[in-house]
């Protein structure tokens, strides 16, 4: 079926080409018309049969499949010139930290990146060596350790991928380094995801064993249990570490961590965005200018008188 | 989060077995939920809000018109699908209904309604 | 249009013209005296008050503004192209090592690595000091005193690869109290000059600098 | 300055016309840039690291909001 449409739909293709050269070269309207005509009705029951063997192979979604749509949120690097809040990104890596370093790993994140954004040198600093990395091995040839620096990469709760999955009963926990770049939704989606955990799945539904219910993650059933409660971290600065609060400054640390340069690109991107508009203004200005001899010129003819 | 609609789905389920549910009544003691709520927040800050921003958000939006129309709705399903389960032969059914769908409805309204407000209340 | 343009005899007549001027070769004035082609008045559009100068600097204004823009832009075009071919700022994280050189007793030897390379960090005595200052300059294949090669003599930091073919010397042995490399026999000594064998230069000195308790490679 | 010596003194050489160019874009680059870094983070006060780290580094500091 299909790839008779296909042929369909190929061969209609081809005696199109061939109508429109017949009538652009013969003078003949009628017949071209003709022609056409009946090109558009092949190529239209052509698509009409496309779209019905489509059909044929389509799956009905449910809304649960989908997962319910994350409302938007009046986060702080919402707008062209935001930047994003470092005070909740300090929070946020804190969160991180405390909470979601038990199981998911940050890989593409180095120490480094973290100084003058949310931490000082020294902080990272002593961040960093509270890890132990592999180092060069001894004289003997055996391995040894040594603290973390700077230019380490944030180290991950498990050594590998198998790791992972067997300490989460199969589920791998995702790296979170671009996690916000990479669902739907973005930070709205990572926010609604951490608070949205129900108490109770809705009635009917009917969970596999070790699976939680989350209305945002498409399907609804999730490995990953509600791990935001009120008061699970004590935040520094004194900020009340309720559910909410907490996945705010998570997402906007994790939104960070996908998008680095976001800071910088906004202010570059204001740059740009004046200096190409003024450029464009003048240059329009400038074309206007160069032809304006041109567009006005005159040109008037007094025939010779004649000679003789 | 949701724990207070699920409440009420408990109380629900908790009153089902004696005698046919009451939805609308479920709705007006939402109290008791927040005082569910309340003993786990308590212990430690006092003088801060104990109470999650987005939860007391949905619940106001919970008690509007519509968030009432939506939960009365949610609450309708669950009382069917409890008593589908109750009938016999209900694991063998073909097609079993649930309520994501009206938990949906539900659930998209609340977000809607308590989303726009919740980050002047944050940090 | 483009044949409007060609059959108008005033069109044709400007075509035309050059061709003229070549195959008849006539003089300028000649050319101007026969040609029917004179400036039209164009009393009608040209405004009454208007200020040569004004309209004229505003006129080189604009096109310098737009010059500068373009070339400001272009600036930062070649900027940004060139400074991609710079270090990362990953490579640059690796650039620097920092070591403690309080963990380091006196007389002992530590290999950091800095760059890929090894670094040898020796804290000398005073007597091996000494020794590194006695060495007749004539005596070396490369000569270089001891002062040419330390900041601070109780603290030698060299880079651990023998300069004849790039292997890493091993520490405290050797005829001359210092390194020697196990690849081909070269004998350096507790300064890290070569003494012996086939090595032509001294162990290179990294640039380095010390931070109170700290020294920094790179 | 009138116009007239405006047109002496900047345009009539070309020389000095293209070198005012490329000396005015040098100086535009910088002053251009540091006038928006400045309205840049005037308009996000409060949420840049400089601010956050100068809270941080005062013990006790009441935070104000974003």
């Amino acid at each position: 079926m299909f790839s008779k449409s296909i042929f369909n739909r190929v061969a209609s293709k081809a005696a199109a080409r061939t109508m429109a050269t017949a009538a652009g070269t013969s003078a003949k309207a009628a017949s071209s018309s003709k022609f056409l005509i009946t090109g558009a009705a092949l190529a239209g029951v052509t698509a009409s049969g496309l779209l019905y063997a489509d059909s044929l192979t389509a799956n009905a979604m449910t809304a649960a499949e989908h997962g319910l749509h994350s409302p938007e949120f009046d986060w702080p690097q919402n707008g062209p010139f935001e930047t994003f809040d470092h005070a909740s990104i300090r929070r946020g890596y804190q969160v991180y930290r405390e909470v979601c370093a038990a199981c998911h790993s940050l890989d593409r994140v180095a120490w480094r990146t973290l100084v003058g954004v949310s931490h000082t040198n020294s902080e990272v600093k002593a961040m960093a060596e509270e890890f132990e990395y592999d180092d060069e091995p001894d004289d003997d040839g055996n391995p040894k350790k040594r603290p973390g620096k700077l230019a380490d990469n944030i180290p991950g709760p498990y050594p590998n991928e198998q790791a992972a999955r067997a300490a989460n009963q199969g589920a791998l926990p995702p790296d979170l380094s671009l996690i916000v770049k990479a669902r739907h939704g973005g930070s709205d989606y990572i926010f609604s995801l951490l608070t949205g955990y129900p108490e109770e799945p809705p009635e009917g539904v009917v969970l596999p064993v070790g699976a939680n219910y989350n209305p945002y993650f498409p399907g609804g059933s999730i490995a990953m249990g509600r791990v935001l409660f009120d008061d699970l971290v004590e935040y520094e600065d004194g900020t009340p570490a309720t559910t909410s609060q907490m996945a705010k400054d998570v997402t906007q640390f994790l939104n960070w961590a996908s998008e680095p340069e976001h800071d910088e690109r906004k202010r570059q991107g204001l740059k740009a965005i004046i200096i190409l508009s003024s450029l464009y203004l003048l240059s329009v200005w400038v074309k206007k200018f160069k032809w304006a001899g041109i567009k006005t010129r005159k040109f008037t003819f007094t025939p010779p008188k004649p000679r003789k | 989060m949701l724990s207070s609609i699920i409440d009420y789905v408990e109380e629900l389920k908790d009153q089902f077995v004696p005698y046919v549910a009451k939805a609308e009544d479920d709705v007006e003691d939402s109290n008791d939920a927040d005082e569910d709520e309340d003993e786990d927040d308590e212990d430690d800050e006092d003088e801060d809000e104990a109470k999650d921003q987005y939860d007391e958000l949905k619940e106001e939006c919970l008690n509007t018109e519509k968030g009432k129309e939506l939960h009365h709705h949610y609450l309708e399903c669950a009382e069917r699908v409890q008593k589908q389960k109750e009938q016999p032969g209900y694991e063998d059914l073909e097609h079993k209904e649930d309520c994501v769908e009206e938990f949906f409805h539900l659930q998209h309204y609340l977000d809607s309604c308590a989303a726009p407000r919740l980050f002047s209340k944050l940090k | 249009m483009l044949s409007n343009l060609v059959r108008s005899p005033v069109a044709l007549r400007a075509i035309s013209k050059p061709v003229a001027m070549t195959t008849a070769k006539m003089s300028t004035t000649q050319l101007l005296s026969k040609s029917t082609y004179r400036t039209p008045d164009f009393g009608d559009v040209i405004k009454e008050d208007r200020n040569m100068d004004k309209s004229r600097v505003f006129s080189y204004f604009m096109i310098g503004s737009m010059g500068l823009l373009s070339s400001a832009g272009a600036k930062s075009t070649v900027e940004t192209f060139l400074s991609s071919m710079s270090a990362s700022a990953d490579v640059l994280a690796m650039a620097k090592v920092e070591v403690n050189l309080a963990n380091i007793p006196l007389g002992k030897n530590v290999v950091v690595k800095w760059q890929g390379k090894p670094v040898f960090i020796r804290h000398r005595t005073p007597h091996e000091i000494q020794e590194a200052n006695e060495v007749d300059m004539s005596s070396l294949k490369d000569p270089q005193t001891d002062a040419d090669r330390v900041q601070n003599p109780e603290w030698l930091i060299m880079l651990g690869i023998c300069t004849h073919l790039g292997c890493v010397p091993i520490g405290e042995a050797g005829d001359f109290g210092g390194w020697f490399c196990p690849c081909h026999g070269s004998h350096y000594d507790i300064s890290g000059r070569i003494r012996k064998g086939p090595a032509p230069l001294n162990l290179e000195i990294p640039a380095y600098e010390f931070n109170g308790d700290k020294v920094i490679v790179g | 300055m009138s116009f007239a010596s405006v047109y002496k003194v900047l345009f009539k050489r070309n020389s000095i016309f293209v070198g005012t160019v490329f000396v005015g874009a040098f100086l535009f680059q910088t002053t251009f840039d540091s006038a928006i870094t400045k309205w840049y983070e005037n308009h996000n006060k409060g949420k840049l690291w400089k601010d956050v780290k100068a809270r941080i580094g005062a013990p006790e500091e009441a935070e104000d909001d974003e």
